[in-house]
């Protein structure tokens, strides 16, 4: 069985041992989508016009909560230092983790993105909108979270410190995805800004990792 | 091409009808250059003290 | 001859025994440059048509706003030197910059948010150039913020280094996507390639200022990268001998 | 199996940590089928030397080579065991080596029976006993073929029935032409080994 293999059927199995890592941000997803209106009016057609924005921001803070202690049971159990020894690059390794992370935990979350539209009386085509720009969005999002998932691995109070140092990264991809929502709002066509968050994406995807194996490399060079 | 401005100094001081931001940020300015200034010299006395510090318990 | 100019930044003791000397020039230039800059630009430069004095908040607000972006190139170089030449230095001035960056973002956001109150009248607009400057200071906030949590000073600052090279990377999409997403604000006042729209008495004060501005920033780096390297080195031989001197 | 002859050459390493000296000017070739223990007392930089040599800390001064390779590309004849558990607690003690080694689940089986777990395979690793888990650790020696060995400290928790077995292990793999690197503060009786003492740096 390839090496590749082998690391997917781990996070998968990782997930299954512990589903609370899914089911946490899906429950904080919606819990804060709820509270908009609550905080607001339940006017919906207030909520339709601010909804999908809401959502948006919601399940970006649900990623990262997700996200941030993305290689910590790895290092603190040595597991991650032995990738070393694996014969593969480990640029390429963090890819790999990265997108079992992405199909494994923010796929399920963007999956139920849908009922929380519908809570937030969000119209059909901008729903179908959301959704799209959510797929091809997460990827660069999750490159960079997890950029800062692995910067502030070796300190043991960082807290949510890899949250706000990434968090300035995302507003092209924020400003980008709120583009396609509002011209799916008047009906307008979607395309070339779509075009561009996926460049955004495929970008981050090959580049981020090349960062986030630097600064794994960097971390075990200095634990103990 | 150089000649002062304002009627008086008091107008000056005035700088209608915008003194009252033109001064507050010249004063912030002042404020923050001064501030990092004398920040950096006494993060380089305590250095200073530190290792004499050091010094005298060796 | 050759590169022994560059190689001589790797000795922390030839740079602290030089930058107290620039440093005391550096300091007295500023001054003198800031005094006059900002005299002039309050004082004799004549009264902008349509914003009245508000304007010359300029003076203040367009230097340090130019210093704020240039600081964060600076800190990308530093970082670049410190991942092929290991140069220690290159991260102390990395570290420098670093707050010396946010103090410059931040008054640059205040002076403006000041300026806009007459100009817009309101202290807060969502525009392009403010909005960008705005996440500026939390980059520069998140650099300090990493440095400050990791222990080992070494690996604080290469962790650093990579996140001012990601952000060096983004910026200018940052700065293209804000500014596609709104542009209210006044084209720039001042462009290197354009002669600019303003008269001579008004672009000469703030051209001496932007100097200014430049050589207090050098300043106040060197001093606060001699007390970092004073601090770190602090078990070295030299450093041990300069204070017991002292 | 016999390994392909196999050496590893370090020459003038030295290491500073936190301003202070761990070893300074450290030369010595490693053959095939030598076994060193790495000795000192603590804070002496014997994990620090291990960990350098596997690559996982950056050379400060000197070289490192392995069949006149610089380290870095022969990271794949490594095996190293450090302080960490390098096992995950949620997983089953198979699914864990199945990751780490990439062996079959019977090969895998018979090395969980050598180091006495057997029957344990589909146990989670956070309900093994602290000496279990080390053994689990442990069974990656039995079930990969990797010439060169660093084990920091791989005797704490064990008890004496697993050290000998240990002690054979090492032994045959000495034999077939590994090399094996070790520390520990409990000089095991039934092996024969060189010794480097650290912590002699003024």
């Amino acid at each position: 069985m390839s090496l590749e293999r082998r690391m997917l059927i781990r996070e998968l199995k990782l997930i299954i041992a512990r589903p609370g890592d899914i089911i946490k941000p899906m429950w904080f997803l919606v819990l804060v989508v709820s509270m908009v209106p609550l905080a607001l009016v339940p006017d919906s057609d207030l909520l339709s016009d601010i909804g999908s924005a809401m959502i948006w921001v919601a399940t970006l803070l649900a990623l990262l909560l997700n996200t941030e202690h993305l290689f910590q049971s790895d290092f603190s159990d040595g597991v991650l230092e032995q990738w070393l020894f694996l014969n593969r690059p480990l640029a390429w390794l963090v890819g790999l983790k990265l997108i079992a992370h992405w199909l494994f935990h923010v796929l399920p979350l963007i999956l139920i993105t849908p009922i929380a539209g519908i809570m937030l009386s969000v119209p059909m085509e901008v729903l179908l909108a959301l959704l799209v720009t959510l797929v091809i969005a997460t990827p660069a999002l999750t490159c960079f979270s997890g950029l800062g998932a692995a910067l502030t691995l070796g300190s043991s109070r960082s807290g949510i410190l890899g949250v706000l140092v990434m968090m300035p990264l995302f507003v092209p991809v924020v400003i980008l995805a709120a583009g396609v929502l509002i011209r799916a709002m008047d009906g307008s066509d979607t395309l070339p800004l779509l075009a561009l968050l996926g460049a955004f994406s495929v970008v981050a995807a090959t580049l981020v990792p090349i960062a986030v194996s630097a600064a794994i490399r960097l971390n075990i060079g200095g634990s103990n | 091409m150089l000649e002062f401005q304002f009627a008086s100094l008091a107008a000056f001081c005035e700088m209608a009808p915008h003194g009252v931001y033109v001064w507050p940020t010249y004063g912030l300015g002042l404020l923050v250059l001064g501030g990092l200034t004398l920040a950096n010299v006494r993060q380089h006395r305590r250095a200073i003290r530190m290792i004499q510090r050091n010094l005298e318990r060796e | 001859m050759g590169w022994r100019w560059f190689h001589q930044w790797g000795s922390p003791r030839w740079f602290y025994e030089r930058a107290g000397r620039w440093q005391l020039v550096c300091g007295w230039l500023a001054l003198t440059l800031l005094i006059m800059g900002s005299l002039w630009g309050l004082a004799l430069a004549p009264v902008d048509y349509q914003q009245g004095n508000s304007y010359r908040i300029i003076y203040l607000h367009v230097p340090v706003a130019f210093l704020a972006q240039a600081l964060y190139a600076a800190m990308a170089v530093c970082a670049v030197v410190l991942f092929v030449w290991k140069m220690k230095l290159a991260d102390v001035a990395m570290q420098s910059i670093a707050v010396m960056g946010l103090a410059f973002t931040a008054l640059s956001l205040i002076s403006g948010a000041v300026w806009g109150k007459p100009t817009w009248g309101t202290y807060w607009v969502w525009d392009a150039r403010l909005t960008s400057m705005l996440i500026l200071a939390f980059l520069y906030l998140g650099v300090i913020g990493l440095r400050a949590a990791i222990q080992d000073p070494d690996q604080a600052g290469k962790a650093c280094g990579i996140l001012v090279l990601v952000g060096v990377v983004n910026l200018p999409i940052i700065k293209y996507s804000v500014e596609w997403w709104n542009t209210l604000h006044q084209p720039a006042s001042l462009k290197l390639t354009e002669k600019p729209a303003m008269p001579a008495s008004m672009w000469i004060p703030l051209l001496v200022n932007i100097v200014g501005y430049y050589i207090a920033a050098v300043y106040l780096i060197l001093g606060s990268m001699r007390a970092i390297v004073l601090e770190r080195e602090r078990r070295s031989a030299w450093v041990r001998e300069l204070v017991s001197r002292a | 199996m016999i390994f392909e002859p196999i050496d590893i050459e370090i020459s003038k390493l030295s290491c500073e940590r936190d301003d202070r000296l761990l070893f300074q000017s450290l030369s010595m070739t490693l053959n095939s089928g030598q076994i060193l223990r790495v000795a000192g007392p603590n804070g002496a930089g014997k994990t620090t030397l291990l960990r350098t040599i596997a690559g996982l800390f950056d050379i400060q001064t000197g070289t490192i080579r392995t069949n006149q390779l610089p380290l870095k590309e022969c990271l794949g004849q490594i095996l190293y065991i450090g302080h960490k558990p390098q096992v995950n607690r949620d997983l089953t003690v198979l699914d864990n080596l199945k990751f780490l080694t990439g062996s079959d689940d019977d090969h895998l089986k018979r090395a969980l029976r050598d180091v006495g777990l057997n029957g344990y395979h589909d146990s989670l690793v956070k309900e093994l006993s602290q000496g279990q888990g080390r053994r689990c650790a442990l069974a990656r020696l039995w079930c990969v073929e990797t010439p060169i060995w660093i084990l920091d400290e791989p005797y704490t928790a064990l008890d004496v029935e697993m050290v000998k077995t240990l002690d054979a292990r090492i032994a045959s793999h000495s034999a077939a032409g590994g090399i094996c690197l070790f520390t520990t503060h409990q000089p095991p009786q039934s092996l024969k080994y060189a010794t480097l003492e650290l912590g002699h740096v003024t």
